[in-house]
């Protein structure tokens, strides 16, 4: 019985647990023992538990974090000829490939749906953040689309606290940004790179009876409570769906090759992303 | 039948005995003492009645009924009411609050605290000692550590109907008092004792023992070596059942002549509620300082301990001009200081004995003034800890082991620590036994012989005449007039302090 | 009155002003209107729930570590609760159950058997949210497991007619924590249980010497601030209509944050809920300011980290011992 | 010596013990392997670093809740001084040295100005944790910016030879954590500065009557707090080759409570460096040995806290027993 050790500091994340659970279900089929660790934000934990597991003497490991931070980890699982796959990581030397979906590419299409919506024009409020690699590269995208258009202002770029998740204080933040333009119409839209802070502010634009101006959000993940609104059709208009169960699965196709000895093809395996609207977002 | 007697109590702490076999019968309508050494057991005694301690063995019996005591509060229950010899009280809450901690507070609608009845008992639980300078309204940490010790005595005076007290335990009750003070506690006690109530009374002061209570039991080294009627005793042999040898003199024979120069000489020193005020002391001098409560006998010592900023005035010491900013300039210089509150301001209860003694003197008694030297530390504390004859297991035993006289006596060790050119003291031989009381006074006189210079602040009148050379009497923040000690006659000393002419 | 004195007692409170004042001048349309004060309120009521359980544990000299983890842990246990199907009242019935239960475990371990405070409410930390991560699987539960008239019921609140045009009400988050704070002051200042919780923080071993019940009243004390965590902890839940086994990780550090501010106003140094409510109040008022005033979030922290100080410092400043 | 005292002495260590005892009798291959341990201590040697700086204030009766953030702020200066060309030896050298600058204002804070250590070092922990977003912009700085030199260090080691085929080394993080806990024993057991500390924490009013120099003595124990957590910051900038504005805060909790371990297996409480090596090694060991059964990370989570409080319960239990 082969043993696979997935290890991730970003347990708490929808996205997260959606890899993982169809990570289980292929390694369920194929019979691995599969060892879930969650070092709960802790980087430098990523690492110790590497290298309990490598001295535990697991077959692979599967890692959802940046390579780079925790190379000494990937190089003593190198060191013990134990492979280790990205799931949404990055791309690294030390990985035997990433399975992830185009960020870069979900941002442009968020970012680009807000644009046709505002017909490029006006203020846009920003939810990012920028410690988290994968999501940093999404913020960019969006200020280099809004830079590119004269008619958008961005009023203002928020990183929420995210360790209550973030719904909370992105609303708290977004209370506050509301008071302070209290004018219809003076906010067009709000951009956020995932979907807890477009939830946030979602329920601060209801709470202060602004849902009636048309402010356009749009998220980032699809989440079920995303998804759940975008198909009320309020102002929470759009996010992308990653194809999570897709990330998982084909991380696991990628372990059960590199099991039977077959190294992947391609440093960064893509999975395709979707758009989510009002009409298809009840699927 | 005895109302309350007590068989074959012993308590071992960590394997050493502090009580080995005491027994002690208390009659109803009667005022008890119990007497002893410091360390000789009594605190530990009545800690076990309080329910604080567990004993290892113990047969109690209140009207010849076997009890056992599990907690204070059953203590309470009991009838038992105690003044414990460590001051206990809360700083934050109010002077009524303090009164009423642990017992039943006045509730209005069963639940809510009324304010305005527990106000007014604990002002009538005051008005019992006849104190009426103490608003039960205010803040405890307001009111003067004697004060404190009245709203504690108080407490043990609360009138409660569902649990009648029936015995009161006083542990050195008058160690904070002024006689005043302590002749009103007295009257007390002899009212419960009329009405049928018990008292045990601990105290060093023998003068008062002997005139108060009508028994005594004494104890040593953590036995009841004899109980008798206290008419039956005199004051020599209670002092040698206490101590096993025969006592002596209370306070050792003055010196020759002190030694010439001038140690301290202060000029217009005003600090804090301290005015204008003028002295000079010649070295190997003992100037006591005498005043009632609240007169600024302790803001004089703390202003020239650097404690309270001096405000105006010079001081020279030595000839040379002496101003700290803080206790450690004063250390320097060699000024020590025994401070009134041993356990808020003397001592590290959790740290050993020995470190409590050198912490003042480290630098000298470490390699280069940086890097401890543990055993030669030891045997320095050792040696300080036999001059003021301190009962311990070792230099290494926690200080808040020690009984509170044996506290003390660390206390003081620390400040002869560094061979002081002056030494101030506060209250210093609070709770010390007579015996040790004496080798104290001894080694105070030794090292004036050296010219060492002292300042003694004393409620103890006795104690001021005995000791000193002259007695400055304070009145409402300054010396009022200064006046050779040599035959001044205790009531004389009193009127003096009042600012009535004498007689 | 000395100006020190007027300094040590209400030096944090003058600091609070200031802080009010520089927002008024600067938001002079938005910041001092019942609307963003009502929404202020409103942000703020599970901290202040949490805060004031927390008082009730501080006035001993005890805190309470595990008060955010308890939080998130009676979120899932009402989220479950409500997507296995039962009413409202039940779930939140035994969420708060499950809060005084948390409570008291932690008031047995302090008093009991004598951990350290801060031992025992760390472990019982991690132990609530290890039990919130493996009830809901580390998952969020929301959408249509959670009942309309529970989320509703944040959202909700008491219409106070319209100030302005607007029709301003006054939030049902608001009236919880408001009641919570009567409570946790009747309690503590005008009944038996408080004074003694008071005597025990002040000197433990008085207390227990004058018959005080120490350990009893530890255990209820530790009981009744888990019993808040749970309240506020199904406030969060209403309130973002979902629950996560980490949503309430931050409040205990805030919450602590808030009595210690509240303490500076104190002569003696000992928390009081009117002073903790103060406390809260800075902690989101600077958080709400600073935003409208569109300081960049980084720079925001640095600010509110220093005015904290600076509004603190003069009380301090007097109070601080010769030492 | 009874069972109590025993207990009451070593309580404590016997459960570390039992842990130990158990993972080895379920773990026989690769638990007590001389890699197994080495690992160990390298993964802890962070939380080594700052749970000894800790214990420096704490010994005061003091705690800074700084460190994590200023652990944090020291690998974002190194990351950005490196990204900007500046030679490794400089860039440690300011990054320490802004450690101890920071430790100091908080020292500052607590001892001139008087400011409560929980409210000071909160302050500062939002302050230091804002600058390192500020410095950053909130970004992680790793890849071509940090020197290989730098990350190497954390990967390098000195090497002892063979055991089972395998080489083995001595972890230069370890080393580094070694050399940290040798010298706060000396500062605080062997000098005359660690025994004024104690004898602050023991009764500061009597140490300050005693001569003992309070306030210069606190600012200089808080500096080298921050000293300490300036360093763990730049060890784990190296092992994980990168640096990141809340890289460090998992430290604080942690850290304190190691400290708070350490005192149970004191009969006085009070926290000694060596107890507190015995802290971080419980907490660390059952991360390693959970992880290796393949415990499941939220079951591992309720057993930590679990194992924790039977470990210290025995130990406090009879340390609680009436005199
Ligand atoms: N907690 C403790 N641990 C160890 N020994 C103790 C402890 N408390 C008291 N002792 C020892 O018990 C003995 C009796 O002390 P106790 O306090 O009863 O003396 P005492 O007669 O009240 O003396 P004093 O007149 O000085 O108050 C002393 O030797 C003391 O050191
Ligand atoms: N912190 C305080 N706040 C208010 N009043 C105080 C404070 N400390 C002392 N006092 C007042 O000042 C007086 C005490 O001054 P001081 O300590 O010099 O008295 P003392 O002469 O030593 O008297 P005692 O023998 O009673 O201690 C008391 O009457 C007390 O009410
Ligand atoms: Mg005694
Ligand atoms: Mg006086």
């Amino acid at each position: 019985q082969a043993k696979v050790a997935v290890i991730t500091p970003y347990m708490a994340q929808p996205g997260t647990q959606a890899y993982v659970e169809a990570f289980q279900a292929v390694a369920k089929e194929k019979g691995w023992d599969v060892n879930v660790v969650d070092t709960a934000g802790d980087v430098a934990a990523v690492i110790s538990r590497i290298e309990d597991v490598v001295n535990q003497g697991v077959d692979a490991i599967v890692i959802n974090v940046d390579p780079t931070q925790v190379a000494a980890g990937l190089q003593t699982a190198k060191d013990a000829n134990i492979p280790v796959v990205g799931m949404d990581a990055g791309s690294d030397p030390l990985l035997a490939t990433n399975v992830t979906s185009d960020g870069v590419a979900m941002a442009e299409t968020t970012a680009g749906f807000v644009v046709d919506r505002i017909g490029g024009e006006g203020n846009v409020v920003m939810f990012v953040f920028d410690a988290f690699p994968p999501v940093q590269v999404r913020g960019a995208k969006a200020d280099e689309i809004f830079a590119a258009n004269a008619g958008i202002t961005v009023l203002d770029r928020i990183t929420p606290d995210v360790s209550d998740g973030g719904i909370a204080d992105s609303r708290a933040k977004m209370d506050a940004v509301l008071a302070a333009n209290p004018e219809p119409g003076s906010i067009k839209a709000v951009w956020a790179a995932w979907d807890q802070p477009a939830l946030g502010a979602l329920q601060a634009i209801e709470a202060a009876g602004r849902q009636g101006e048309g402010i356009v959000i749009t998220g980032i993940d699809a989440n079920p409570q995303a998804r759940e609104e975008v198909a009320k059709g309020g102002n929470f208009e759009a996010t992308v769906a990653q194809d999570f169960a897709g990330i998982g699965a084909a991380a696991a196709e990628a372990v059960a090759g590199l099991l039977a000895g077959t190294a992947p093809a391609d440093a960064v395996t893509f999975v395709p992303t979707k758009l989510v609207t009002k009409e298809n977002a009840a699927q | 039948m005895s109302f309350l007697s007590l068989e074959n109590v012993a308590k071992a702490y960590a394997g050493v005995p502090a009580l080995r076999r005491v027994a002690l019968t208390i009659e109803a309508g009667e005022i008890h003492a119990l007497m002893g050494e410091n360390g000789a057991g009594k605190s530990t005694l009545i800690k076990i009645l309080a329910g604080v301690v567990a004993p290892d063995t113990a047969d109690i019996r209140i009207d010849g009924k076997p009890t056992t005591i599990g907690s204070p509060h059953e203590a309470h229950r009991l009838g038992f009411r105690f003044i414990h010899q460590e001051f206990n009280v809360v700083p934050a809450i109010s002077v009524a609050e303090n009164i009423f901690m642990g017992r039943r507070y006045p509730l209005r609608a069963g639940v809510l605290v009324d304010w305005r009845a527990l106000n007014a008992t604990a002002g009538d639980a005051l008005e019992k000692l006849g104190i009426t300078h103490i608003n039960p309204r205010q803040r405890m940490a307001r009111l003067s550590p004697g004060d404190q010790m009245l709203v504690r005595l108080s407490s043990a005076f609360l009138s409660e109907p569902d649990a009648p007290a029936r015995l009161y335990v006083m542990d050195e009750p008058t160690a904070a008092l002024t006689r005043d003070e302590s002749e009103r506690l007295f009257r007390v006690l002899r009212q419960i004792r009329a009405d049928g109530g018990s008292v045990l009374y601990v105290s060093h002061r023998l003068d008062e023992v002997m005139a108060l209570c009508d028994r005594a039991t004494v104890m040593r080294d953590g036995a009841t070596v004899d109980t008798g009627r206290m008419a039956d005793i005199t004051h020599d042999d209670l002092v040698a059942l206490m101590i096993g040898r025969k006592a002596g003199d209370a306070y050792p024979a003055a010196a020759t002549t002190p030694t010439s120069g001038t140690a301290l000489e202060v000029r217009d020193l005003a600090a804090g509620r301290l005015r204008s005020t003028s002295f000079s002391l010649r070295r190997g001098e003992i100037l006591g300082i005498a005043g009632l409560s609240g007169s600024g006998q302790r803001e004089l010592v703390r202003a020239l301990f650097g404690d309270l900023p001096m405000r105006s005035g010079t001081v020279t010491l030595d000839g040379k001009p002496y101003r700290p900013f803080s206790p450690a300039d004063a250390w320097k210089a060699g000024v020590a200081y025994v401070p009134r509150e041993r356990r808020s301001e003397g001592l590290m209860l959790t740290r050993p004995i020995f470190e409590n003694i050198t912490l003042a003197q480290l630098r000298r008694q470490s390699l280069g003034g940086s890097f401890l030297t543990p055993r030669a530390e030891q045997r320095f504390a050792t040696t300080l800890a036999a001059d003021v004859r301190l009962r311990s297991t070792g230099p290494r035993q926690l200080a808040g082991q020690l009984s509170g006289g044996n506290q003390q006596k660390v206390v003081f060790a620390k400040a002869l620590s560094g061979n002081p050119k002056l030494l101030l003291l506060d209250e210093p031989t609070r709770g010390v036994d007579v015996g040790a009381k004496f080798d104290i006074y001894t080694i105070i006189r030794d090292m004036t012989q050296k010219g060492m210079a002292v300042i003694l602040v004393s409620s103890d009148l006795p104690e001021l005449i005995g000791m000193c050379d002259r007695i400055a009497v304070m009145r409402d923040g300054a010396i009022a007039e200064i006046v050779p000690a040599k035959g001044l006659g205790e009531d004389d000393l009193l009127n003096r302090c009042y600012g009535r002419v004498a007689a | 009155m000395t100006i020190a004195t007027l300094l040590r007692r209400y030096g944090t409170l003058i600091g609070f002003a200031l802080i009010l004042g520089f927002f008024w001048f600067n938001l002079p349309d938005t910041f001092m209107t019942a609307r963003n004060w009502l929404n202020i309120t409103q942000q703020l009521s599970m901290l202040m729930v949490v805060a004031a359980g927390m008082t009730i544990v501080m006035v001993m000299g005890d805190f309470d570590l595990s008060v955010g983890s308890a939080a998130s842990l009676s979120g899932i246990v009402a989220g479950v609760l409500f997507a296995a199907g039962y009413p409202i009242w039940m779930t939140v019935g035994v969420a708060l159950l499950g809060g005084l239960v948390g409570g008291a475990i932690n008031g047995v371990l302090v008093s009991f058997i004598g951990i350290l405070p801060f031992v025992a409410t760390l472990a019982m930390l991690t132990i609530l949210s290890g039990a919130a991560f493996v009830l809901s699987g580390g998952k969020t539960i929301s959408g249509a497991s959670i009942p309309a008239d529970f989320s509703n019921f944040a959202r909700g609140g008491i219409p106070l007619g319209d100030i302005g045009g607007v029709a301003v009400m006054l939030p049902n988050l608001t009236i919880v924590a408001l009641v919570v704070v009567f409570a946790v002051w009747v309690l503590l200042e005008q009944t038996t249980f408080g004074r003694r919780l008071y005597a025990i923080g002040g000197n433990i071993e008085a207390a227990y010497l004058s018959g005080v019940a120490v350990r009893r009243l530890k255990l209820i004390a530790f009981a009744l601030t888990g019993l808040s965590a749970a309240a506020a902890g199904l406030m969060y839940a209403s309130r973002v209509a979902s629950a996560n086994p980490t949503q309430g990780s931050g409040l205990m550090l805030n919450a602590i944050a808030a009595v210690f501010l509240g303490m500076t106003m104190s002569e003696q140094g000992v928390p009081r809920i009117l002073a903790t409510v103060i406390g809260v109040l800075i902690l989101g008022v600077l958080d709400n300011g600073l935003t409208q005033l569109s300081v960049d979030s980084y720079i925001r922290q640095v600010l509110v980290g220093a005015i904290i100080l600076l509004a603190v410092a003069a009380s301090s400043f007097s109070k601080r011992l010769r030492r």
